[in-house]
């Protein structure tokens, strides 16, 4: 299955048209997305990581909202709730600008998911989180910033 | 030797929310054990949930998710009876798929 | 026969006891614990052994009888070694880092020690990350005034805030030689230094 | 900007007393936004993987005698785990002590299964490469009593004893700084660096010593159990270690626990 998938894609490329074929749905029911992407999971930068995965021209948007706390209890462990509101959304990507690697994931939703997502995230120092939501071939972003304190003893 | 999940699926009309546990140490190779030694890299790099079968949701990730991840995502188009399975793979090549049918709402 | 009995209870110290019907359950406290606990990297079995002040703040709840208190009080006041050369004052910079460092004293801790301050107070007002156990020493010196006696007391009290309140919450870090006559002076410095960010 | 107004008013109120004795307790909006996601955090617990592990090794022939733990009696009977979690410590005339939740799982592993006390105790908490199996057991056994009332029984006069032991352990001040556990735990509205400091001694407080355990810790991803706490406790207050499973640990969680009861538990939570 992952040959296959791998093979369409190629093929895709080929053409030019993987925006078109993955709004059109052309790669199902693999993921929208080729391999893991190594070159943008090592970049230094969210700008870099975008880069890689062609999402650096995004606009930015007021549809996509961030429930993520102003202040995290704990770096280790911050929860992140993100929700899509534009039409047509494919994948959800969340970038953690000041860790060391920011590029922290892409999940895929054009398969049959609603456009949501709830992940749990490691934030070294305060830094902005940026979503990028990609829909109908395009991208849009927005950020909210996660301060992380130190603790105290205890818990 | 990788540990079960814990899977959880709501249904709400024909969506079903859907919340997973996994034990995984998600080692940033940035850690030292207790020797000094650097622990290295070992993070779960994709998953991807199939409801009977047919992909509905999936992710490429770092190892910036949390120790023991907990996700959470909306299936669309699902009923009491479905099958739901989700699969991680990580670095190291290791992977677990785990499943549940889902039941109808309370 | 009552009167000899209640006599007796009178010179053996027991009048107390009977009069109220709990018995003092200390003993079988420290009694269990030294069965239970072991010595560990530095925290040896002697820590679970009172010294005179923790026995009398044990004794009373911490509110000892004023004579008591003054009695101990004054001795510990006579043990705190004032830095030889006479200053009180060292780099409030360094006061800073030490007031923020809650390390020291466990069992995991090699030796050494921080202040562990900001755990308790509020000091600096860059710091917003801070205990509410102890008052705010914010403005310390601003509000205080900068003389001579209150730099020694502010030395003395980091050093044994037992010799200024006997049953005082907070530990005594010169007197168990947790902080060095060093880490003391720079401490000092962070509340009484006219340049420090508390006094601004 | 809001961080300037809270300093304003503590500059204020300090003004105003030259010498103060007590920090204003200005609202903390901190703590609230902890609050506010503790429940998000609360709702899918990792503490939760730990409890499917406790019951398969609940369950599981183990140990040098090749048995489960199905026969242990957690207090209410031989294999009777419902409910048994917030009836603990209770007192076990087999052991003639008052025993906590671990301290009598441990028990029933020595007994039942064969394992000795030393092996149990020898790495008896979790790190970031092993969970010990009492952590795992306790966090099940303490998953059944999910939502029932806190009741530890006071009902024995060892229980009793216990509790009145436990209280002067508590209120106990040694060391080399001077610290019980009423140091930190003996008043109210107080807090450690952003940490509060929830007043033991009082039960709508209480409360707080029991809920959320065992709990999963976020600081690096491990469960702990109330032994663990009781121990880390001990660390810093600059004591020596109390022994694991020991009546020490017992005791004060049997003055914590009854000084809660009454209260409804709600299962293995999440920490910091």
């Amino acid at each position: 299955m992952h040959r296959t998938r791998r093979t369409v894609l190629k093929g895709v490329w080929a053409m030019g048209a993987l925006a078109t074929a993955v709004a059109a749905g052309l790669l199902g029911p693999g993921r929208a997305f080729a391999a893991w992407n190594k070159g943008a999971f090592e970049a230094k930068s969210a700008l870099d990581a975008m880069r890689a995965l062609g999402m650096s021209n995004a606009e930015d948007s007021k549809n996509i909202e961030i429930r993520a706390p102003d202040i995290a209890e704990n770096g280790a462990v911050v929860p992140i709730d993100i929700t899509s509101n534009i039409p047509g959304t494919t994948s959800i990507s969340v970038f953690i600008e000041k860790n060391p690697f920011p590029y922290t994931g892409t999940f895929d939703v054009s398969q049959g998911a609603m456009p949501f997502v709830h992940v749990r995230v490691k934030i070294g120092e305060s830094s902005p989180v940026r979503v990028v939501v990609a829909a109908g071939g395009k991208h849009y972003t927005t950020a909210k910033e996660v301060k992380v304190t130190i603790g105290g003893c205890g818990g | 030797m990788a540990e079960p999940m814990k899977i959880r699926a709501t249904l709400q009309g024909d969506v079903a929310d859907v919340r997973v546990l996994m034990a995984h140490p998600m080692e940033t190779g940035q850690r030292k054990d207790a020797a000094g030694k650097l622990v290295p890299l070992h993070f779960i790099q994709t998953i991807t949930a199939q409801l009977n079968g047919k992909t509905v949701f999936a992710a490429d990730m770092s190892q910036a998710v949390s120790r023991n991840p907990v996700f959470a995502f909306k299936v669309k188009g699902a009923k009491a009876g479905d099958k739901l399975s989700i699969t991680w793979q990580d670095n190291t090549g290791d992977k677990r798929t785990d499943e549940l049918v889902i039941r109808a709402a309370p | 026969m009552r009167l000899a009995f209640a006599a007796l209870m009178a010179a053996t110290g027991l009048l107390a006891s009977c009069a109220t019907p709990q018995r003092d359950h200390r003993p079988d406290a420290v009694a269990m614990m030294k069965r239970d606990f072991h010595a560990m990297g530095i925290a040896g079995m002697d820590r679970l052994n009172e010294d005179s002040v923790q026995a009398a703040c044990n004794q009373h709840q911490d509110n000892p009888p004023q004579g008591v208190a003054d009695k101990l009080q004054k001795e510990q006041l006579a043990a705190i070694k004032w830095p030889a050369d006479g200053r009180l004052l060292g780099d409030w910079k360094s006061g800073e880092r030490i007031a923020q460092d809650g390390r020291g004293m466990t069992w995991s801790d090699k030796g050494g020690a921080g202040g562990s301050c900001y755990n308790c107070h509020q000091i600096g007002p860059r710091e917003s990350s801070f205990g509410t156990l102890g008052p705010s020493l914010y403005q310390f010196a601003k509000l205080r005034g900068y003389g001579a006696d209150i730099q020694r007391y502010a030395y003395g009290k980091i050093y044994n805030a037992k010799a200024y309140n006997l049953c005082s919450q907070m530990p005594r870090m010169g007197h168990v030689g947790a902080l060095t006559e060093q880490q003391m002076k720079d401490l000092t410095a962070l509340l009484m230094d006219p340049a420090s960010p508390v006094n601004q | 900007m809001r961080h300037a107004l809270v300093l304003g008013i503590v500059a204020a109120i300090a003004a105003a007393a030259p010498w103060p004795q007590a920090t204003a307790q200005v609202p903390d909006p901190t703590a609230a936004e902890f609050d506010k996601f503790r429940e998000i955090m609360e709702q899918d617990n990792p503490a939760e993987l730990f409890e499917m592990k406790g019951e398969e090794l609940w369950r599981a022939r183990r140990g040098p005698k090749n048995a489960s733990l199905e026969q242990c009696d957690l207090g209410l009977g031989p294999g009777v785990v419902k409910g048994a979690y917030a009836r603990m410590p209770r007192y076990f005339a087999d052991a003639d002590r008052v025993m906590d939740a671990e301290a009598r799982i441990v028990h029933c592993m020595i007994t039942l299964q064969g394992f000795t006390y030393a092996a149990l105790a020898k790495q008896p908490f979790s790190s970031l490469t092993r969970t010990p199996d009492p952590v795992s057991l306790v966090t099940y056994v303490a998953a059944q009593s999910r939502g029932m009332k806190i009741s530890a029984p006071q009902s024995h006069p060892k229980e009793r004893a216990t509790y009145e032991t436990g209280k002067a352990i508590f209120f106990y001040r040694a060391g080399a700084f001077d610290f019980s556990c009423a140091s930190c735990h003996g008043s109210d509205d107080k807090r450690i660096r952003t940490q509060p400091l929830p007043n033991f001694t009082k039960p709508q407080q209480a409360i707080r010593a029991v809920q959320g355990w065992p709990g999963y810790r976020m600081t690096g991803g491990v469960m702990h159990s109330l032994q663990w706490r009781m121990n880390d406790c001990f660390r810093q207050q600059r004591f020596p270690e109390p022994g694991y499973a020991s009546e020490t640990v017992s005791a004060l969680l049997a003055y914590l626990t009854v000084n809660a009861n009454g209260h409804v538990y709600r299962g293995p939570g999440i920490k910091r």
